[in-house]
């Protein structure tokens, strides 16, 4: 009976649940669901990761690739992540060319590279002007069951500690490139980004790491980012207004998990060794 | 799926414009041969420039990047013309959808500017057969009032015009581009200023209406579109619909266009030297049209437009008040355009039956397109040079690169995790 | 059922089809035999002297609305001559996807059909149960309410609040208590609106 | 190569790293020869031997169904959606239809993978419907359209008959009605050396034609899968060249393959089926 | 501190419901509504209007990033906006980038919100949005630095009109909470004027 009255009626279902101050899957407001991090486990991928938030599974993979520095920027590589939701992770996908809200994530995340500074572009050069390296982050979802953009910087942070860009020899003379295999480099990761997704439920409440049930019924999402003690991205587009305060006291919450992550990720690199 | 939200011309709208076309009046004034006012506002980048015809508003701005040339056009830049329409333009356009109408103004405008060869490609090049500047103008039409095609090769044309690039200079190997601050930008060489002028053809020719609005564009049977520089010569002549016009009309319109032509690019010039002289002051660029107060922008009663009308009647003469059937042939004199016509046209013109259907812009379009090969073609004045689509030897390479990659990654050892 | 269900797969042979036995739901019979066509346990159902072998999934079935399955719906549009819906469960199951159907004005009540009105039968986000009708067309599912036990369970007043049945042509708003004209079910099973009326205080 | 408007874009052109290194350059013969050593192939497998499978279902909770397996490093996911209404149908159809979508991830190759469907990926597709379309009863959902998504995410070869073993189990955990358990095997052929369950290097020295000019060239991949208790095969392809005399022997080894990966699935699915019948019985004794 | 200047110049176009050309120092954005009006049957929602954002930049065709900066707005409106009332309609919010002076995302949610007005369409409350710039030493602004390089973070935040609460946020480099504080304070106080900004425009419109 459960089941038809949460299908006929989630908004109400959830209401019921909240008001006594629990969610649907047993947790309280502000916890977070468990996190799996898997690493380096796909080596056709110059790095690899999988992690699950609870149900929610995205594989990271990164693959490396020789190209030309833009005319403008010489001593710059190339990052371009990408984030697929394709349809075999939820029925809400339909296949053909990326959905509105996958092309929206890919750009958060693209921008959460970028402003965590976690990859120093300059550090992919290889030579100036002539060849830099590419990043080719890909995300792939796997099962969606929310707070994606969460589980892909996990994921982003396990695969980019796995990175392993061979030497290259380039000799500008003769343009001629040398590619030596058994020489690797580990990538110099500059900082952990930590990303928290909050949900905002009936304009009052707000959930930590919500499930897919609960991004649907609420009225308002927001994604915070730490690097370490600084903030690197406050996302919130638009959904139910929030006192600044309320909004400070998200920023808080999600400081807890800083540390959380990173010890999950030092553990998580240790056996790969 | 198109025609969501397409606004329908109703029967009594396309009547009453025919009877009034028939007195020889245009439902907002104008004349026949009148063309809207044009104005051209220019942005603080170079490059960037709003040009409303009447209520029609475009924005314009060219943007600029290094790339390789086409193999075949070693030594040429490379020009790129893309007119979007929005849907903040009319709500019947689909944003990221590439429609029929769309597809044909871009052709229109690319004959006008691109073929032409308007623009000095061969200034563009940086290094023969490695980099050259590739120019790029996007058009988006922010109203559609009718006739966007004059008023995006308005825009294009202005904003080329008002375009500079970065200065490259080449120490031997390198190559370094100097932003705007460190050295002056460098303006487009631009051989010929042509334009696109439009006309919108009634009843095989009997009328021909100069700068059609959005109303006239639906009703009428077709239009001509003639692209024309300064000197009067043809840059494509372009004739979409089904209306079968002499060729003595098409040269006549043509004629009447070319002194169009003239006026338009010479206010272009005028706009840009104005811009000038501005730009040394202040750089607010389109912040002064936000305290603009254009009078006319505010007309919007139909009631103001008719005593409009009226006065302008008065000026042709009291007469037409009477409507009748000699007296039209008298009248006919008065405006030189329909005197132009009129004899040509007489006998053949008088009973075509109008079309009654709902036949809405859409119509127009498609119809044209069908007709594509009966497109009239005038000689240009500049030789027409065949491109060479390179797809094909640019495809090959690229195929040698990938077997090379296969057979290659083949021998790759593996690497261990 | 039993204390050790009897496992079965897809494919898996079960017993002789006879006289005593015949194939059931979750099973299909090939050249004198039933096989399963399902992960799950077996089941025996006798009927008329005759043993029903079927096979039950062990998770959520996977189903579609037959023919007479009573089916719960939500009303999308409606116009003058139909109501557009989506079938939401089938029986007791709840699909993860909805299937669209349709509710003809002919097929709302069982009386007086000619002066059947639409809007005064369903509005937009109406829950109703309904009777699956044979299907004629290829697409849509289409829907009967021509019964007492069949037609508007839950349904919200135009100011958004639950409405109460008080007739079988009328529900009143619990809050402002203005009534509405639907084509209200008879029975409404205890729990369903014990839980609502709960939520909704 | 256009450029996609939908995703963000990397420079124009960039070229895999692995073009550039010191290749040992063997001959195709040493090569070849390499394929088995002392009866033991690179990975130390005897020729007819196939790798060690792990197999899981439910691993994707928004699906109705899903499987995940792993032939030792080819990984595959595929998730199974209830029936829906065929899109822009005009027709009534008495049988329902199979959508399969196959698709390696961008980086589960040595060669990265772009993002849409390209030739290869639209051929398994087929293929994969071809088998499944086998098993399925499919006159018990009629007008609709079952779902099926496979998504290769790490490719060291076989991943074809991964897949299909995968969409077998995936289909049958998504309780939609099957004539049977179907399982699917690969194997390698060049000259004279067969290999079941080819890794991507032995794949890739089977495609290659070695001896043109040789009568005897046979090389080629051959997939097979089979339904387990009828045992009828399901689908059959075959790419290279491979005489008509061999087949046969070639057609007995997959199909004993397929037989071995039976088991598998069996346990995969009763486990499965003891978990949701204990845990649903936990909620009545509740 | 300079002040922002504001200005704009209402229904600019003839065609959509709603227009206005914003201007917010020197960046520049046209904003048209349409709505309700009809809505592609796949997107209608049964019980509220869908709001659907098309975001142009000036050259090149959009991407990737403009989409963000669609959902961005698109969200926003739609908050505000009572779409409630207009159920298995659409309301469309167009914008095009004129000129761009750093304060592009603030802008045209400012244009957005005029256009919503000058249109008529039912709202819930007003909305404004500020940018303000994190420099690199350390000092928030309001007024664009004019070397890129010299902005250290970004927020663009936009607030309500009724509470003057959070309605959106968006953030582009690193900062410490402290200063996204004050960041907020600031933008909250200089949004008062945009709202004064908004009501003196309606009324001398008039």
């Amino acid at each position: 009976m459960a089941e038809q009255y949460k299908s006929l009626h989630p908004v109400k279902y959830y209401r019921d649940y909240l008001s006594h101050n629990i969610r649907p899957d047993g947790r309280v407001f502000d916890t977070f669901r468990p996190v799996i991090l898997n690493t380096g486990s796909i080596d056709t991928a110059d790095g690899s990761a999988l992690s699950k938030l609870g149900q929610t599974t995205v594989v990271c993979g990164i693959k490396a690739e020789l190209c030309k520095p833009k005319a403008e920027s010489p001593n710059k590589g190339f990052v371009v992540p990408n984030l697929d939701l394709p349809p075999l992770c939820s029925p809400k996908f339909r296949p053909g060319p990326p959905s509105d809200q996958a092309q929206v994530l890919s750009q958060l995340i693209n921008d959460i590279i970028e402003n965590s500074q976690c990859i120093d572009l300059t550090d992919l050069c290889i030579f100036p002007d002539k060849l830099a390296w590419c990043l080719y982050i890909d995300f792939i979802c796997l099962d969606f069951d929310g707070s994606v953009v969460d589980a892909c910087i996990i994921a982003l942070v396990g695969a980019l500690k796995t990175v392993k860009l061979p030497f290259v020899d380039y000799d500008a003379a003769l343009d001629n490139i040398q590619v030596n295999l058994e020489n690797t480099r580990p990538l110099p990761v500059h900082s952990i980004p930590v990303s928290t997704t909050f949900a905002i439920f009936d304009d009052k409440i707000i959930l930590a790491d919500p499930t897919v049930e609960e991004e649907n019924l609420c009225t308002g999402i927001i994604v915070i980012v730490l690097k370490d003690d600084e903030l690197c991205c406050v996302h919130k587009p638009g959904g139910s207004p929030l006192s600044s305060d309320e909004l400070l006291g998200c920023i808080e919450k999600s400081k807890k998990k800083v540390p959380l992550m990173r010890d999950l990720l030092k553990t998580a690199l240790q056996d790969v060794g | 799926m198109s025609n969501i939200r397409k606004t329908i011309v109703s029967n009594c709208e396309k009547t009453f414009l025919l009877k009034n076309l028939a007195e020889f009046n245009r439902l907002d004034g104008r004349a026949f041969d009148e063309f809207r006012k044009v104005e051209i506002e220019f942005g603080s980048d170079w490059g960037c420039c709003f040009v409303s015809l009447g209520k029609t508003k475009v924005i314009a701005q060219v943007s600029c990047e290094i790339q390789q040339p086409k193999s075949s056009r070693p030594g040429e830049g490379i020009l790129n013309l893309n007119v979007e329409l929005n849907p903040i333009a009319a709500p019947h356009f689909e944003a990221d959808r590439q429609s029929n109408e769309q597809v044909q103004l871009n052709r229109l405008l690319e004959k006008c500017l691109k073929d032409s060869k308007a623009i000095d490609l061969e200034s563009l090049c940086i290094k023969n057969n490695e980099k050259v500047w590739a120019i790029r103008v996007d058009i988006n039409v922010l109203n559609h009032e009718g006739n966007i095609l004059d008023c995006a090769s308005i825009a294009a044309l202005a904003a080329l015009a008002h375009f500079r690039r970065p200065d490259v200079t080449c120490d031997g190997e390198e190559f370094v581009i100097h932003s705007i601050k460190q050295k002056d930008p460098i303006p487009m060489v631009i051989h010929h200023y042509p334009v696109c002028i439009t006309y919108s053809v009634f009843n095989s020719g009997l009328y021909i209406l100069a700068d059609p609005t959005l109303l006239e564009e639906n009703v009428a049977d077709a239009f001509l579109s003639i692209g024309l520089n300064a000197y009067k010569e043809l840059c494509g002549l372009h004739l979409g619909g089904k209306a079968d016009l002499s060729p003595e009309i098409i040269i006549q319109t043509a004629n009447k266009a070319a002194a169009r032509a003239s006026s338009v690019v010479q206010q272009i010039k005028d706009a840009i030297e104005q811009n000038n002289e501005i730009r040394r002051e202040q750089k607010d660029g389109f912040c002064r049209l936000a305290n603009k107060r254009d009078p006319v922008e505010l007309v919007e009663e139909l009631s103001v437009y008719l005593d409009q009308w009226s006065t302008k009647k008065k000026k042709n003469k009291r007469k037409s008040k009477e409507p009748k059937d000699e007296q039209i042939e008298q009248e006919v004199k008065e405006p030189d355009i329909t005197a132009d016509i009129k004899p040509l046209v007489a006998g053949t013109a008088v009973l075509v039956p109008k079309e009654n259907d709902d036949g809405d812009a859409i119509k127009v379009w498609d119809t044209s397109e069908s007709e594509d090969d009966a497109v009239e073609f005038v000689e240009l004045p500049h030789p027409k040079v065949e491109t060479v689509d390179i797809a094909d030897t640019d495809s090959e390479e690229e195929a040698v690169i990938v077997l090379n990659a296969d057979q290659k990654t083949k021998k790759r050892k593996k690497r261990l995790t | 059922m039993d204390d050790e269900p009897l496992i079965c797969l897809p494919g898996q042979r079960l017993c002789l089809c006879d006289k005593t036995y015949t194939s059931g739901q979750g099973t299909y019979e090939r050249q004198g035999y039933i096989y399963s066509q399902l992960a799950g346990y077996v089941d025996i159902v006798e009927k008329d002297g005759v043993k029903i072998v079927e096979v039950h999934s062990s998770g959520e079935q996977t189903v579609v609305p037959a023919q007479g399955d009573i089916v719960t719906a939500q009303i999308s549009i409606i116009t003058q001559a139909y109501a557009k819906c989506f079938i939401k469960c089938v029986g007791d199951t709840v699909l993860r996807r909805p299937f669209r159907a349709i509710i003809r004005k002919e097929d709302v009540r069982a009386t007086e059909k000619d002066r059947v009105e639409i809007y005064k039968s369903f509005r937009p986000g109406d829950i109703v149960l309904g009777r699956v009708l044979p299907i004629t067309e290829a697409h849509v599912y289409q829907l009967t309410t021509a019964e007492n036990e069949l037609g508007v369970v839950i349904a919200h007043s135009e100011r958004g609040h639950p409405m109460v049945p008080i007739s079988w042509t009328e529900m009143q708003c619990s809050k402002t208590f203005i009534k509405e004209q639907r084509k209200v079910a008879k029975v409404l099973p205890e729990k369903i609106s014990k839980d609502f009326m709960q939520s909704s205080k | 190569m256009p450029i996609d408007h939908k995703r963000i874009n990397g420079p124009e052109d960039t070229l895999p790293y692995q073009l550039f290194t010191k290749l040992n350059r063997k001959s195709l013969e040493q090569k070849y020869k390499e394929l088995v050593q002392d009866g033991k192939r690179h990975d130390s497998r005897a020729p007819l031997e196939h790798r060690k499978i792990f197999m899981k279902t439910g691993v994707v909770s928004q699906a109705k169904g899903s499987a995940y397996i792993e032939v030792e490093k080819t990984k595959v996911m595929v998730s199974v959606f209830d029936p829906r209404e065929i899109p822009n149908r005009q027709d009534y159809s008495l049988k329902g239809e199979i959508y399969c979508e196959f698709k390696f991830a961008p980086f589960s190759c040595e060669k990265r993978r772009l993002h849409q469907l390209d030739a290869e990926e639209k051929q398994y597709s087929q293929i994969m419907k071809k088998a499944l379309e086998a098993t399925v009863c499919r006159h018990e959902f009629p007008n609709f359209q079952v779902d099926i998504y496979a998504l290769v995410l790490h490719n060291d070869g076989s991943a074809l008959s991964a897949a299909i073993t995968a969409a077998g189990l995936a289909l049958s955990h998504a309780g939609v009605p099957m004539y049977d358990l179907i399982t699917s095997a690969t194997l390698g052929i060049q000259k004279d050396t067969i290999l079941i369950d080819p890794t991507t290097i032995e794949e890739r020295i089977c495609r290659t034609p070695f001896w043109k000019e040789k009568e005897d060239n046979e090389h080629g991949l051959v997939v097979l899968s089979m339904l387990h208790t009828h045992n009828q095969v399901a689908q059959f392809y075959q790419s290279g060249s491979i005489s008509l005399d061999k087949l046969p022997h070639l057609i007995e080894t997959l199909e004993k393959a397929c037989a071995d990966t039976i088991p598998v699935i069996q346990q995969c699915l009763v486990k499965h089926v003891i978990k949701t019948i204990k845990k649903s019985s936990n909620v009545i004794e509740v | 501190m300079e002040a922002t200047k504001y200005r704009c110049n209402l229904d600019i176009l003839s065609r959509p419901d709603g227009s206005v050309l914003f201007c917010e120092g020197k960046t520049t954005v046209i904003a048209g509504l349409y709505g309700p009006v009809e809505v592609k049957i796949q997107k209608a929602h049964i019980d509220k209007a869908t709001v659907d954002c098309h975001y142009r930049p000036k050259s090149g065709l959009p991407g990737v990033e403009d989409r963000l900066y669609e959902s961005f707005i698109r969200n926003t409106c739609e908050t505000s906006l009572v779409a409630a009332l207009f159920p298995r309609s659409a309301v469309l919010i167009m914008l095009q980038e004129m000129q761009n002076d750093k304060q592009l995302i603030s802008c045209a949610v400012n244009a957005a919100c005029m256009a919503c007005l000058s249109s008529g369409i039912d709202m819930k409350f007003m909305f404004g949005a500020v940018t303000a710039f994190l420099t690199k030493d350390e000092e928030l602004v309001l007024t664009p630095p004019i070397i890129d390089k010299d902005i250290k973070a970004l927020f663009v935040i936009v607030f309500e009109s009724t509470e003057g609460r959070i309605l959106a946020c968006h953030t582009e480099g690193c900062f410490s909470k402290e200063q996204f504080n004050q960041a907020v304070s600031i933008c909250e106080a200089q949004c008062i004027n945009v709202f004064k900004f908004f009501k003196q425009t309606l009324l001398d419109n008039k």
